[in-house]
């Protein structure tokens, strides 16, 4: 073992590698043997156009406190080849402190080395070939073990665990992680990990689709209808077999529209029910969101963002979306958009969604993205939802008006079984009975109702996030919310106080709450990553902000760093 | 089956069995430049000249006399491509030197199988005597790969195995 | 049919009106066919509230409205995909779905291929009059070529949609052909459809009076099957394809299993599934 | 003839009638007859959701000069009969001066009484009785014909030509327009219309819809593809006859989702083409919209606005489709929207939608509404396309990149057949030569070309319509204009000088010139017909506005009208 | 086949390829079907700027990138729209569609009917891997119903489309299937589907070595028709209905008027139309 002192910073291990090498799950299973020793964790991934054989890099933060998002730099980046590793460069940030451990053979890319990051090379497929069964990649995690100070049981039980199926034997397994540790010991000088904390409570291992689904569960949703779409189907997947086995359903539909129909039918039918998709599948719900809007049927859409406009670009992230979530639908049509805030947060977000969705007989967005849905983390037990919202039934009554003007604005919802509550949901405008009627009077009691029904509701707290306090405000939503929480220490560290807010509940708008936590701000910087600065225009369309306002915007398909974010902090423009 | 009867359709066959061999390897060797195996595409690169030249062969043999081309299922292949084309399934993305070469060789086994039975099945002596020379011809090529192969050892199974899953796109 | 069936039953037909008044043009056969839903479902003696009549948008689709049954008038063309997520979550319930020719033949097409294939166990009833009624007369994909309208003067020239034939190549279970002017004959298919597991296509051949008035000489022209249904899908291919499309009766009756949901019992718990998650 | 004196305003005919009463057919007579008479004039109908023998009421203006929008009340109602009048007491406002004549048959509802209006009651059933094939709506007309000071030979021909076909011969028709101008006699102190202005110039009789048409056509449009919607469809069916007549072609698809990728097709293939909807069917062309976003493929959409949301009120207007039309496609996907402000702009306004789509190489969405669309009018011979901005093609080249970057962001495109240029229109993003990319540098070059295409377009005066001057400024659009310039018109008479801008390109904005246009202002008025103040959220986002501004907005489906406007500038809040 | 053809035509195979490289993984087949197309073309002759190949999303659909053709690279499951519009609009291009078994016939089954119904001039090919290979191997339409898989643990339980009957019943007017491991055989349908008129389909079974490895003993199991093709519905039924999905050829030809557009020469001037507006 190595004698450098740990850092207390978390630290960022890149691992690349292409055409089978097994980056990826290398990546995986470092997260998990960290999560295992006590530390926590965040792992994300970046991958070529190609299905299989693809260049891939695994990004794996770790931590003794909770890692909500990647940093600005990369600590060690471990080479599996260099094969089209050019792709990467704009990801891995290497600098003059930045470790890179390569395989003897082949030579990085100029990009990689101009900050003057240290290389070592070293046998690694050498070193695989003694050992039967035995991958460079997993010669690769017993170097990591022994470079970050993991120990090498641990990271063989690991391996062991996932890959003893593929036909490696115990032993072999033991044999090469102890190789690949034993090679550490020549580096000097690593990058080490602070020790964890001791351990309080479970920790968990779960990614943010993962994460979403479960908080669906939770909320009670039994039924969801898919149409298959990256980045969103392994949520569907996962979702599939726990339906299954709660003795719910999930059916993968013909398409998106037949979807979204389905979950109004089932939720219609009273069971709460979702589905999954992203960007172009959003757009092809669009309609039917309306008439659950109208028709006021509880629904909930998981849209996981990708890189936009059109089939874009599938496997990157962007928060792009928010303008067909938050104004997608035609005629006046209030709904709920709701955006988890990080991988974990996809939980309770979710949860939460469904409730309101619930409770509110109206669709419900939740506005996920590529970045935190595939990101695995290793977080604290997520906490339960805070609320149980559930439907509103109706029971008997000599005359069921189905859409009854109500002080909540929310009517009884009959649900089909129930006798004498017999009703038609109806996308035509309709009297308080539920009967068409293109009355001036019907159509504006209904538009209220709809309307009232969404502001009248108390969101509490949860509508938003704030951290630190300050001046200066930053204003964010979504996965930005970790870079900009990471600028915003940085900058309180350089004596800058930062406060920062990131809304949760998009739609609707919550004006006051909005001033009360705005109170007192001088300046606002708001950050997203959209090319034309949606989340702002949304801002300024139904906020007051205050007079100074900056925005720092940026497109994907690269994440927004929290040095980009600090640095329109120092330097407001 | 009904067989080949004149010179101008053994040309015809040798010449479309080499170009579609160089198509073919050309399209592998793609393959492994997008799938990140540069060793196999440079062997596939090799082995696309290397056809070529027998084209080049051809298309000399055949001299003035306009090649005689046929509809691509106007060949009468015993194999349902040309017999030194790879078949499409065969390609993966983890092969190895002993794969490709094993690969070819058998290409090369097919091509040869082809001319012997054109050259036994023929009255036509002229024509008999280039189809077993463009079969001897092939079982050299054989042989050769074959020695190229000895220098690789046989991969272990288990060689098509990749850890991480495939990606999800679009 | 045999003897005929004695019935006690406790509803009429009436139970199954609703108190809103059809917007329908007086002599439309969308008529007949509401009266043939209610005697059917009177005959089977289903109570209203357990019954679903799911809908789109059409002067047919206006149907749940008209019904005292638990009904869904959605958007265009998508009736049968809400129809479907309504029978999984509730399989109890007896879920109907309403509509005309445009809405489940041109629009809704791919739900239809997808809803004969899925075989979920529901009833779709087509009233078909080769025409958008609602808005205003513009040709389906039912209806003949040479129909001269404004949207496609001179005609479409585009061969008519065969909506049984497809039925049966998609994989419907159970494919009938009515007469809105034969109410009592609809309801006797609408009966059979209703009890035969699995998805059931009707249409119903109902004149639209406004716009295709030619229509009212249907009831010189449709003539009941002589044949007993076919039961296999080679039997019924040879009689679906080539037919003349005015031939009404149970044309065909397969035996494909209904889509059973994959429903299992539950097997885990919630607090099993998140175990999963704890390190 | 009566001897009373011509008023110098308007006059409002309102026609009602039901089961087949004719009272569409006697407004459309009316228009037409005091169009041939020299007035200017505007129809619209309003219905009962029966397909046939419904209630029915035409609204019919005429003046001597232009006339774009109905006034706040009704000069003469005639009843052909009171069945379900109700429906219509919130579309005709009466007064003490307003006349109305009836059948002797039968009594008005309280409500129409209830302004003090003056009942005639006429015989018109029984002066019908005599004349062969004569019916009360023909009666009507000669009454009104008397009335109004119209020759009746001219309605008589009128009434001829059109009816002609129905079996009523020169003779009877001229005995009926007789009966009914004889009778107008007995009327003492009707309303009468100021003579017309000698007529310069063509005068036309023209919809919404079929302007909207026309324009299309003079653009250039040769080949459409449409699915029936109302109040859209009677726009195809128009187009599709005389895109027969062109040698272009009209295809009824089979649902919205085919129309608009068959006109992506037809465009791809060099063809301007375009497809026609309202707001359901614009929500199923949302995905196809990106599509030609991003693979840069001309194509117009246009959609004529009925009430939502959902299936909502089909036959009535509101104008609730500005935000899915602006903000409803996913990602980045900047686009054209463009609002005609009359009837009679439905033309140069699609015309110019066609153009800049075609110039843009971008989708173009026309934003119609049911008042528009299906409106008549006797106006001035339209004036053309004012510019004729066409599609950039490309030549022979090299290497052809089809998303080169170029100084003005639009590309030439390669049109299908030209050899050499052969490329694949992408969905994906793509690199400039149009091959998938998930490269930062290739995104960011994209979506600025993207953008700045749009942006740096000189779209020259025909963004916005400006009328009068003053201090308040009201901002408006659509067929909101009509109601909020003859506010303004009665403000500027009572001494408050308005000025009325309406936005006729909604997007891209227009920083620049917008600001010119509103320099000096001191308080803003913003009109509009939704529920949600789409107009005003959208304007507050990307516009500065002074810091008075006031919002006049109210959903459908009764048109906005000048009272209610002129009531917020008098009584400002 | 009788005599070999004697062709001297202006195009290789190769001149059909473009620069860029297929993301496929090696050994799918869909390499089999590109061959096969740039084979067909070379043989027709035809200059790659006058064919059009039009696809969704899939990766099936990612052919047009990898053609020296004019290509389009739409939305999912609406390639066949595009293809109207395009034919419609330049008739004397010779328009292609292409695309998977996903998007042509879940999420693009409407269009599937429709185009096949209109029966405009083109010819549709479908690279039939029954999986969704693009999104990791989710069931289609036409994977059979116990394929275990993430999405439907345990299978779908749902029979498989039948995308030849489904043709036939809609109203194709040719009807082929061919195997992508012998794409010389393709080749020949294509160049039949490409002559014929009117609306051509043409499934190719082409295997997802990654989510379907078990489709590489197709080569095994698939097996020439010993007939001609059928020439009418009635006959072409017969055989499409209870086949066993492995048979290859041309299985119909029909002979039904391909859609004319109906687009007839130029009658009257715009002026002449904006006349009629003239009070
Ligand atoms: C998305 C969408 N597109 C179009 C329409 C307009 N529309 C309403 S009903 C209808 C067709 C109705 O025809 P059909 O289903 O045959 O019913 P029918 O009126 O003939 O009974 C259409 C096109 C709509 N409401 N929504
Ligand atoms: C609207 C929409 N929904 C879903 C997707 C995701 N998606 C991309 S390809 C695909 C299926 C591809 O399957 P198939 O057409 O069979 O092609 P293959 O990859 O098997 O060749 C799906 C569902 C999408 N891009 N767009
Ligand atoms: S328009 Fe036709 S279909 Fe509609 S109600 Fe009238 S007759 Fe019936
Ligand atoms: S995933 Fe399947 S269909 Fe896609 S390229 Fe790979 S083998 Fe072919
Ligand atoms: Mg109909
Ligand atoms: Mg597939």
């Amino acid at each position: 073992m190595n004698q450098t002192i740990p850092t207390a910073e978390p630290i960022t291990v890149a691992l690349m590698g292409s055409g089978g090498a097994g980056a990826i799950t290398a990546g995986s299973l470092l997260l998990e043997a960290a999560g295992k020793a006590g530390w926590y964790g965040l792992m994300t991934r970046s991958v070529g156009p190609q299905i299989r054989g693809g260049e891939a890099l695994a990004m794996v933060r770790l931590a003794p406190t909770p890692v909500n998002g990647h940093g600005d730099r990369c600590d060690l980046l471990l080479a599996l080849d260099w094969e089209n590793a050019d792709r990467f460069t704009d990801e891995i940030f290497l600098d003059a402190d930045s470790l890179i451990i390569a395989d003897t053979v082949g030579e990085p890319p100029p990009a990689m080395l101009a900050g003057g990051a240290r290389l070592v090379k070293l046998p690694l497929a050498q070193l695989s070939k003694g050992i039967p069964g035995a991958r460079p990649n997993i010669i690769a995690l017993g170097l990591l073990a022994g470079l970050l100070g993991l120990p090498n049981e641990l990271m063989a039980s690991r391996v062991a665990a996932t890959l003893g199926r593929k036909g490696l034997t115990s032993a072999d397994v033991a044999a090469a992680i102890a190789a690949g540790s034993e090679a550490a010991t020549a580096i000097p000088d690593p990058p080490r990990l602070a020790s964890p904390a001791p351990v309080n409570g479970q920790r968990w291992n779960i990614s943010g689709n993962e994460a979403a689904a479960l908080g669906a569960l939770q909320a009670g949703v039994r039924f969801a209808a898919v149409y298959p779409i990256t980045p969103a189907s392994d949520l569907s997947e996962w979702l599939a077999v726990r339906l299954q086995q709660l003795g719910g359903h999930l059916l993968q539909a013909e398409d998106e529209i037949a979807s979204i129909n389905m979950v109004l039918g089932a939720s219609y039918g009273g069971v709460p029910a979702l589905t999954v998709t992203s960007g172009p599948g959003l757009a092809l719900m669009i309609e039917a969101l309306g008439l659950a809007v109208t028709a006021e049927i509880p629904a909930v859409v998981i849209n996981v963002m990708r890189g936009g406009p059109s089939t874009g670009i599938p496997t990157k992230s962007e928060q792009a979306d928010l303008n067909i979530a938050v104004y997608g639908l035609h005629g006046d049509a209030p709904h709920l958009v709701v955006a988890p805030l990080s991988v974990v947060d996809c939980l309770p977000a979710t949860a939460w969604a469904v409730q309101l969705a619930e409770a509110l007989q109206c669709p419900a967005i939740v506005l996920s993205d590529q970045l935190l849905g595939q990101a695995r983390t290793i977080c604290d037990r997520p906490s339960q939802p805070a609320t149980a919202e559930k439907r509103l039934t109706a029971a008997a009554a000599d005359r069921y008006d189905r859409y009854a003007l109500t002080a909540s604005g929310v009517s009884p919802m009959a649900i089909p079984g129930v006798p004498g509550l017999q009703y038609t949901a109806e996308g035509l405008e309709h009297s308080v009975h539920g009967t068409p009627s293109t009355r001036a009077r019907d159509h504006l009691a209904q538009l209220n109702k709809r309307r009232d029904k969404l502001l009248q509701f108390d969101y509490g707290a949860a509508w938003a996030e704030s951290e630190g306090e300050g001046d200066t405000v930053i204003l964010t939503w979504g996965s930005s919310t970790a870079p900009a929480r990471e600028a915003a220490a940085q900058a309180r560290a350089q004596g800058l106080a930062v406060k920062v807010i990131t809304l949760r509940l998009l739609s609707p708008t919550q004006p006051t709450a909005f001033a009360a936590a705005l109170a007192g701000a001088g300046r606002v910087l708001v950050v997203e990553q959209s090319h034309s600065a949606q989340f702002h225009a949304y801002l300024r369309a139904h906020y007051d902000l205050p007079a100074l306002v900056s925005v720092f915007n940026r497109p994907g398909p690269l994440p927004i760093r929290p040095a980009e974010v600090l640095e329109r902090l120092l330097n407001w423009r | 089956m009904n067989t080949i009867t004149t010179l101008e359709e053994l040309l015809a066959h040798a010449h479309a069995l080499e170009s579609e061999a160089v198509e073919r390897y050309e399209e592998m060797a793609e393959q492994m430049e997008v799938h990140n195996n540069p060793e196999l595409a440079e062997l596939f690169h090799k082995m696309a000249a290397v056809e070529r030249k027998h084209v080049d062969k051809v298309e000399h043999l055949a001299g003035d006399n306009p090649l005689l081309r046929l509809a691509p299922w106007e060949y009468r292949w015993q194999t349902q491509e040309a017999p030194e084309s790879v078949p499409v399934g065969h390609s993966h993305y983890r092969l190895t030197p002993y794969h490709a070469l094993s690969l070819m060789i058998a290409c090369e086994e097919r091509a040869q199988a082809f001319f012997a039975e054109v050259a036994r099945a023929t009255p036509d002596s002229t024509l008999r005597t280039m189809a077993a020379q463009m079969a001897e011809e092939e079982t050299h090529h054989a042989e050769l790969l074959r020695q190229w192969r000895s220098r690789y050892p046989e991969p272990e199974p288990g060689w098509e195995v990749d850890l991480d899953e495939p990606v999800s796109q679009e | 049919m045999g003897k005929p069936e004695v019935i006690t039953p406790k509803h009429t037909a009436k139970d199954y009106k609703s108190a809103v008044k059809p917007v329908w043009c007086p002599g439309c056969g969308h008529f007949g066919v509401q009266s043939a839903l209610f005697r059917a479902l009177a005959y089977l003696d289903l109570p209203p509230q357990q019954v679903a009549v799911i809908s789109g948008i059409g002067c047919s689709s206006r149907l749940p409205n008209y019904t005292a049954c638990y009904g869904f008038h959605g958007v265009h063309g998508r009736a049968l995909a809400v129809a479907t997520g309504l029978k999984l979550a509730r399989p109890e319930l007896t879920v109907l779905t309403v509509g005309g020719d445009g809405d489940g033949f041109s629009i809704g097409g791919n739900h239809f291929l997808h809803a004969c294939r899925r075989n979920v166990d529901m009833t779709y009833i087509v009233m078909d009059n080769e025409v958008y009624g609602m808005t205003k007369g513009q040709p389906s994909p039912t209806t003949p070529p040479d129909w001269d309208s404004k949207i496609a003067p001179g005609g479409t020239g585009i061969n008519p949609f065969l909506p049984l034939a497809v039925a049966l190549a998609s994989g419907a279970n159970f494919i009938a052909r009515g007469y809105a002017g034969d109410p009592n004959d609809v309801a006797r298919m609408l009966v059979e459809a209703i009890r035969h597991p699995g998805f059931s296509f009707v249409q119903v051949l109902s004149q639209c009076i406004t716009y295709r008035p030619e229509e009212k000489e249907w009831k010189h022209s449709v003539h009941a099957s002589p044949e007993e249904p076919a039961t296999t899908m080679v039997a019924a291919a040879q009689r679906l394809v080539g037919e003349d499309s005015l031939t009404t009766g149970v044309l065909y009756k397969g035996e494909r299993l209904s889509y059973t949901a994959h429903i299992h019992p539950v097997q885990r718990s919630l607090a099993e599934i998140e175990e999963s998650f704890v390190l």
